[in-house]
C-alpha cells in the first residue's frame, strides 16, 4: 500500500468510528485520539478494522505506535 | 364590656331582636312601608319577631292576614306595583309554596314581561330551616329553590348583623327580595359592631380567612362551618369560611376568588343536594374555575329525606360539624 | 258621577264604536295569526265586548285595571292605542310590553293597566294589592279586576274575596262568565253556578247582569264604582256572556254545540246595539259607514305600525329581569 | 410513553416497528422514540396483539401517554382501523416495518382472510374489557395538570398526596423543584435529527436536572482507594497477546467484572433509594457511563455483569457502547442500572469522584491507570496504579459499607484469573 492509500484507508476507518469528524484534516503528527476524541473502545474498533482491511497483525503492545497518522502509515508499511 | 352592659347599650342582641329592629327602622324610615303576614300583629309573630310592633305602628302597618298565602303575598306584589313598600312575612318557607304562583308568576315576571314598565319593590321574609324538631312541614330549606328564579333576589342572613341590616337595602331595592331567616338562629346572640350601620345585599362575605380549603355556606350552617374551621385549625388546616349571604344573584367573584386561592372547596348547604344551590355553585366552579381546582368538590347537605321529627333523626338528617370537618380534611388528602 | 249612563246619541255611538273596534281588531288578529304574523296563543274576545266596554265607561284615569289573558278587549276599551297593541302581537319592541308579553300580557303603565295575567285567578291577589295600596295612599282609585268564571274554582279566588271584603278594599271584581273554562262547562265545574253568590257569601255586594248588553254593564259598573268610591269596600259583578269563537285558535270546540253558539250569536252585543241605535235613530247609515271607515283605518294604521316595528335587540334580553329603579 | 429516566418528560415517536394486528411478546422492540438522550428503542413488557397505534410517527408524547393499545392474548381485538384496512394488512402480510423487529416472528394473525369484507369484527367479549385506558388514568387535579403542563412535568409519573392518592398542585410544585429541567416551551418544532443523533442542548439540560437533583437530595460521602493494577494488566496482556484484535479485551472489563462481584459481597450499594429506604436490587446491572462525542453522557445498563465471563462482558460492553453512540439503546437499558461506573479512561484524570444518578445509591469512579511509585515489602517500586473512588448515598449506607466494597474490589482485582 502506498502512503496515500494507507492514509485514505485510515481516514475512512476513523470516519466510520467518529462520523462527525474530518480525519483528512488531521496533520500527520496529531494524536488522533485527542484530535478526534476517540476512547479506548473506539481505538480498539479502529485496530480491529485496520487489521481486517490490511491484514497487518497489531499486537496490543504496538498500540502506542498508532497514535498519529504518520505512525499509522509507517506501521502499516513496515 | 359585660354582656348585660352591651344589652343595655343596644349593642348585644339576638337575631330575633335584630330582625325586629330592622322592621322598626324600615317602618319609621318610609311611610310606604308596612308589614303583613299571618300572626304578625296580635300574636306577635310565630317566632316572636314582630312582638310589640302592632302597638307601636297600628293595624294598618302591622297587618294581620288570614291564612291565605297566595292572596296576601299577591296583595303585597300588587301593593308594591302600586307604589307601596310592603314587607310580607310568610310564617315558614314551607307555606310559601301556597304563594309560589304569585312569587314566581307575578313578582318575578312582571318587570320583565311588562318591558320594564313596572317594578315590584317587595320584601318577603320567611323562616327557613330545621333544628327545632318541627317535622317535615315546618323544617325545610327552600331558599335554593327560590334562587333558581330570575327576577328575584334571595338573601340568607347568617349573623345577627346581617339580620339587623339586610332589610333596609332589601326594601330599597326595586326588585322582589326574599329573606330567609333561619329558625335556629333567632335565639343566636351577638354583639353588634357600632361602626357597622349597613350591609350590602350583593356580596358574599369571608367570615374567616384561610389558605387551605374554602367552606362555602350560609344561614345556620355558617356557625357550624366556623366551628369546623376552628377544629380544622387545630389540625393545621386553615379553612376559609365564606358566608354566601346572597343566594341570588350569587356573588361569583368572592366565591371564585376564595376557591382560586385555596383550590379546594366544601359547600355546606342545609338544602338537599339534588338540584340545589350547592349543585349550582359546584357547577359554576367547574365551569369557570376548573383549572384552579386541586381536589374534587365536596358537599355537605341535608340527607334526602323529609326532615323527621325525632331529635336524633333530625340531627342525622342535617349537615353537622363532624361531616364538615371530615369533608375538609379529606380534601387535604388526610384520613 | 251618576250611576246612570247618559245615553245620548254620541254615547250610544261611542259604545257601539268601542265594541266594533274590539271586534274588528280581533278579526284582523285572527287573519294575521293565520298568516303567521302573530304567534303563540291567541284568545279572542268575540262576543264579550260589552263587558269590557261597559265596565270601562265607569272608570277614571286614576283607576287601575287587572286583566286576564283574553285581554285585547280590556286594553282597547281602556284606551291603549291599537298600534302598540298590534305591535305587541307582532312581538315588536314598539309593542306595549316591548314584545315580551304578546297577546296574553298587555301592560301599560300610563293607563294603570297591570297586565293580562295568564294564570287563571292569578290577577286577583295582584288586584287586591293594588287596591290596598290605593287605599293606604288614599288615592280614591278603584281597581277593576277581570277574571273568568273558571277562576272561581281556584283557591286564590276565595282568599281574595275574603281579604278584599275583610280589608274593605276598593276593588271591582268583574267575573266574565262565558260558561266555559276552556272546554269545561260551568255546571260540570261548580257546585254553585251562580258565581256572584260565592262573592255574596263573603258579604260583599254582588249581582249578576247581562254581559251581552253594554248599557246594562255600564249601568251596573257605575253603580258598583260609586259604591266602592264611597268606601263600601269591594263590589262583585258577574257578567253573563259568551264567546263566539273557540277558546284559542286551535280548538275544535267539542264541548259545545253549534246550536248553542247560534243561540248566543242571536244576542250578539254588536248587532243588537246597532239595531237598537238604528231603531232609536241614533245611528244613521252615514254614521255607520263613517264609524266603519274610522275603525278600519285605525286597524290598518295599527298593522302598519306593527309591520314597521323593530325587534328588541337580543343584547337587551336580560334587561328588566332585575330593575335598577322603581319607575316613577 | 415509558419514563426512561427521572429527567425525561416526553418522547417523539420516530418509527413504529410493529403494525396494528402484529403480535408482540415481552421484550420485543416495538418503536423507536426520540428523546433528549437520543433515539431509544421502546420495549414492550406484555404479550398480545397491537390493537391500535395511538401515537403516530412524529407525535411527541408525554411520559405516561399512550403509545399504542394492546389486546391481551385471546382477547378479541377492538380495532380502530376500518375493517377493510385491517384485513388487507392481515391478508397480504406484506413485509412491513414489523418484520424489522427481530422478536416479531409471526405475521399478524387477526382478521382471517375468510371473513367477509363488509362484516366488522364481532367482539366476543364485552368491548369494555379491551379498553383499560380510562381506568388506569392517574388522578391528577385540574390545577395540578395545568401547572404540570406549564412547567413541563408529566403529572402521571408522580405519586400523589391528595385525596385518593391524587396528584395535587403541591406535588407538582415539589416535583418542579426536584426537576428544574423543565423545558421552557419554545417555538421549537419537531426534532429533525436523524435517528441516532441527539440534541446536545436537551441532553445538557437533562444531565443538569439529574445531577442537580442528586446534589440537592443525596448526601454524598466519598471514599478513595489506590489499587495496584499490575496483576490485572499482566493478565490482560497475556489474554490479548494470543488473540486477534476483535477478540481482545479492553482494560475496563476487569474492573467492571470485579465491581459486580464486589457488589455481590456488599449488596447495600446495589439498588435504589425509594420511599425513604433502600430497595436492594437482586440483579447486578451496571450502568457504564459513556461519553458521547460532541458532549453528553449516557449510562446504559450492562445486565447481570456478575454472571458474565470477561469475553462475554467485552461483547456486551462493545454492543452497548456501539448502540449508545448510534442511538439504538433500548428503553429498559436506561432504567435498569442498579449501580454506575464512570471511568475517564486512559487519557483521563487520575481520579474521578462521581455524582450519584438517582435513585441509585452509589457510583464508582475509576481514574486512569498510570505508573507511579508504590511501596511493596518496604521498597519503593513503580507500579501501574488506579485510584478508585466511591460516592455513596449516606441515607442508604455509611462509609464503613463503602470501605468494605472498595477493599473487596481491590482484592478481586488482585486475582484476575478468578474474574
Amino acid at each position: 500500500m502506498t502512503e496515500e492509500e494507507v492514509r485514505q484507508l485510515a481516514c475512512e476507518l476513523l470516519s466510520d468510528i467518529a462520523p462527525d469528524t474530518d480525519p483528512s484534516a488531521l496533520s500527520g503528527k496529531e494524536d488522533i485520539r485527542e484530535a478526534l476524541d476517540i476512547d479506548s473502545m473506539d481505538f480498539l474498533n479502529f485496530v480491529i478494522a485496520l487489521n481486517k482491511r490490511t491484514g497487518v497483525a497489531i499486537p496490543e503492545e504496538d498500540y502506542p505506535e498508532l497514535f498519529t497518522m504518520d505512525d499509522i502509515v509507517a506501521y502499516v508499511q513496515r | 364590656m359585660r354582656a348585660a352592659e352591651q344589652l343595655a347599650q343596644g349593642l348585644r342582641m339576638t337575631y330575633r331582636e335584630a330582625c325586629r329592629q330592622a322592621i322598626r327602622e324600615a317602618l319609621n324610615d318610609d311611610p310606604r312601608a308596612f308589614l303583613m303576614g299571618e300572626d304578625v300583629g296580635l300574636y306577635g309573630g310565630c317566632y316572636a319577631v314582630t312582638k310589640g310592633l302592632l302597638e307601636e305602628f297600628g293595624p294598618e302597618r302591622i297587618r294581620d292576614t288570614p291564612l291565605a298565602e297566595s292572596a296576601f303575598v299577591g296583595a303585597g306584589i300588587g301593593a308594591a306595583l302600586a307604589g307601596m313598600r310592603p314587607i310580607v312575612e310568610i310564617m315558614t318557607c314551607n307555606f310559601s309554596l301556597l304563594a309560589l304562583d304569585q312569587i314566581m308568576n307575578n313578582a318575578a315576571t312582571i318587570p320583565h314581561m311588562s318591558g320594564g314598565q313596572f317594578a315590584v319593590p317587595l320584601v318577603i321574609r320567611m323562616a327557613t330551616g330545621a333544628g327545632r324538631q318541627l317535622a317535615a312541614q315546618h323544617s325545610h330549606s327552600l331558599e335554593g329553590w327560590y334562587a333558581h328564579i330570575p327576577g328575584l333576589k334571595v338573601l340568607a342572613p347568617g349573623t345577627v348583623e346581617d339580620a339587623r341590616y339586610m332589610l333596609k337595602p332589601a326594601l330599597a331595592d326595586p326588585n322582589p327580595v326574599l329573606i330567609f331567616e333561619h329558625i335556629v338562629l333567632y335565639n343566636a346572640e351577638d354583639e353588634l359592631d357600632p361602626a357597622v350601620t349597613s350591609v350590602d345585599i350583593s356580596s358574599a362575605k369571608v367570615r374567616r380567612e384561610g389558605r387551605d380549603v374554602t367552606i362555602l355556606t350560609y344561614g345556620n350552617s355558617l356557625p357550624k362551618s366556623l366551628e369546623a374551621a376552628e377544629t380544622l385549625a387545630g389540625e393545621g388546616i386553615e379553612a376559609e369560611v365564606v358566608d354566601l349571604r346572597v343566594l341570588r344573584p350569587l356573588d361569583d367573584a368572592t366565591i371564585f376568588d376564595s376557591v382560586t386561592r385555596t383550590r379546594r372547596c366544601v359547600i355546606v348547604d342545609e338544602g338537599w343536594k339534588s338540584g340545589s344551590i350547592s349543585a349550582e355553585i359546584g357547577a359554576r366552579l367547574v365551569e369557570e374555575r376548573f383549572f384552579e381546582l386541586d381536589a374534587p368538590l365536596r358537599r355537605v347537605c341535608s340527607r334526602e329525606v323529609p326532615i323527621p321529627y325525632a331529635g336524633h333523626l333530625e340531627e342525622a338528617a342535617l349537615p353537622q360539624l363532624p361531616q364538615i370537618v371530615e369533608a375538609a380534611r379529606s380534601l387535604m388528602g388526610r384520613k | 258621577m251618576s250611576e246612570k249612563p247618559h245615553l245620548d246619541r254620541a254615547h250610544g255611538q261611542h259604545l257601539f264604536k268601542e265594541m266594533l273596534r274590539i271586534r274588528r281588531f280581533e278579526a284582523r288578529c285572527a287573519e294575521l295569526y293565520q298568516a303567521q304574523k302573530i304567534r303563540g296563543f291567541l284568545h279572542l274576545y268575540d262576543g264579550e265586548e260589552a263587558v269590557a266596554v261597559g265596565i270601562m265607561q265607569a272608570l277614571e284615569e286614576r283607576d287601575a285595571v287587572v286583566a286576564t289573558y283574553r285581554d285585547h278587549g280590556h286594553a282597547i276599551a281602556r284606551g291603549i292605542a291599537m298600534g302598540p297593541l298590534m305591535a305587541e302581537m307582532y312581538g315588536m319592541l314598539e309593542g306595549c310590553s316591548r314584545g315580551r308579553g304578546g297577546s296574553m300580557h298587555f301592560f301599560d303603565r300610563s293607563k294603570r293597566f297591570y297586565g293580562g295575567n295568564a294564570i287563571v285567578g292569578g290577577g286577583l291577589p295582584l288586584a287586591i294589592g293594588v287596591a290596598l295600596a290605593d287605599k293606604d295612599l288614599r288615592s280614591g282609585a278603584v281597581t277593576a279586576c277581570f277574571f273568568g268564571e273558571g277562576a272561581a274554582g281556584e283557591g286564590e279566588f276565595h282568599e281574595c274575596m275574603n281579604l278584599a271584603e275583610l280589608w274593605q278594599l276598593p276593588v271591582l271584581f268583574v267575573c266574565e262568565n262565558n260558561l266555559y273554562a276552556m272546554g269545561m262547562p260551568l255546571e260540570y265545574a261548580e257546585a254553585e253556578t251562580d258565581i256572584y253568590r260565592k262573592a255574596s257569601a263573603y258579604r260583599m255586594p254582588a249581582e249578576a247582569i247581562d254581559g251581552m248588553a253594554p248599557i246594562a254593564v255600564e249601568a251596573a259598573a257605575r253603580r258598583a264604582v260609586e259604591s266602592i268610591r264611597t268606601g263600601n269596600g269591594p263590589y262583585f259583578l258577574e257578567c253573563r256572556t259568551y264567546r263566539f269563537r273557540a277558546h284559542s285558535m286551535f280548538d275544535a270546540q267539542l264541548y259545545r254545540t253549534k246550536e248553542e253558539v247560534a243561540l248566543w250569536k242571536a244576542r250578539d252585543p254588536l248587532s243588537r246595539m246597532q239595531a237598537w241605535l238604528q231603531e232609536s235613530h241614533m245611528l244613521s247609515s252615514d254614521d255607520l259607514a263613517r264609524i266603519d271607515g274610522e275603525v278600519e283605518a285605525e286597524i290598518d294604521e295599527a298593522v302598519a305600525f306593527a309591520e314597521a316595528g323593530t325587534w328588541e335587540p337580543v343584547e337587551d334580553l336580560e334587561r328588566f329581569v332585575l330593575m335598577d329603579e322603581v319607575p316613577e | 410513553m415509558p419514563a426512561l429516566g427521572a429527567d425525561m418528560e416526553s418522547g417523539t415517536v420516530t418509527e413504529w416497528l410493529v403494525e396494528p394486528g402484529g403480535e408482540v411478546r415481552k421484550g420485543d422492540v416495538v418503536a423507536v422514540v426520540e428523546t433528549h438522550k437520543g433515539a431509544i428503542e421502546v420495549e414492550i413488557f406484555e404479550e398480545g396483539v397491537i390493537a391500535e397505534l395511538v401515537a403516530k410517527e412524529g407525535d411527541e408524547v408525554p411520559v405516561g401517554g399512550v403509545l399504542a393499545r394492546l389486546a391481551k392474548p385471546g382477547e378479541e381485538l377492538e380495532m380502530r382501523e376500518e375493517p377493510e384496512a385491517a384485513e388487507e394488512q392481515g391478508a397480504t402480510t406484506k413485509p412491513g416495518p414489523a418484520e424489522k423487529a427481530p422478536a416479531v416472528e409471526e405475521p399478524p394473525k387477526i382478521a382471517p382472510p375468510s371473513r367477509p369484507k363488509a362484516e366488522p369484527p364481532r367482539p366476543e367479549v364485552p368491548a369494555a374489557a379491551a379498553r383499560p385506558a380510562a381506568e388506569t388514568r392517574a388522578k391528577v387535579s385540574p390545577a395540578a395538570r395545568r401547572r404540570a403542563a406549564e412547567i413541563g412535568i408529566d403529572p402521571e409519573t408522580l405519586e400523589g398526596t391528595g385525596i385518593d392518592g391524587s396528584v395535587t398542585l403541591a406535588d407538582i410544585e415539589a416535583a418542579g423543584h426536584r426537576a428544574p429541567a423543565a423545558r421552557p416551551k419554545t417555538a421549537k418544532g419537531k426534532p429533525d435529527k436523524a435517528r441516532g443523533s441527539f440534541d446536545p442542548i436537551e441532553m445538557r439540560q437533562a444531565i443538569a436536572a439529574a445531577m442537580s437533583r442528586s446534589k440537592r437530595e443525596i448526601p454524598h460521602y466519598y471514599l478513595t482507594i489506590i489499587i495496584d493494577m499490575g496483576r490485572a494488566q499482566g493478565w490482560l496482556e497475556d489474554y490479548n497477546r494470543e488473540r486477534p484484535p476483535e477478540e481482545r479485551l479492553l482494560p475496563a472489563v476487569l474492573p467492571l467484572k470485579a465491581t459486580a462481584l464486589a457488589l455481590k459481597q456488599v449488596p447495600q450499594l446495589n439498588g435504589f433509594w425509594e420511599d425513604g429506604q433502600v430497595a436492594r436490587a437482586d440483579r447486578v446491572n451496571i450502568g457504564w457511563a459513556i461519553a458521547l462525542r460532541g458532549g453528553g453522557l449516557i449510562a446504559p445498563a450492562i445486565r447481570d455483569v456478575d454472571t458474565l465471563s470477561p469475553s462475554d462482558l467485552m461483547a456486551a460492553l462493545r454492543d452497548v457502547v456501539a448502540r449508545a453512540r448510534s442511538g439504538g439503546l433500548r428503553s429498559s437499558e436506561l432504567t435498569d442500572p442498579t449501580f454506575t461506573i464512570t471511568s475517564l479512561g486512559e487519557r483521563g484524570a487520575d481520579s474521578v469522584i462521581g455524582v450519584i444518578y438517582p435513585p441509585q445509591v452509589a457510583i464508582l469512579g475509576l481514574g486512569r491507570v498510570s505508573e507511579r511509585p508504590w511501596v511493596a515489602n518496604g521498597r519503593v517500586v513503580a507500579r501501574p496504579l488506579m485510584v478508585a473512588s466511591l460516592s455513596g448515598d449516606h441515607r442508604a449506607s455509611d462509609g464503613h459499607t463503602g470501605g468494605l466494597f472498595l477493599s473487596a474490589l481491590d482484592r478481586l482485582l488482585q486475582e484476575p484469573d478468578a474474574l
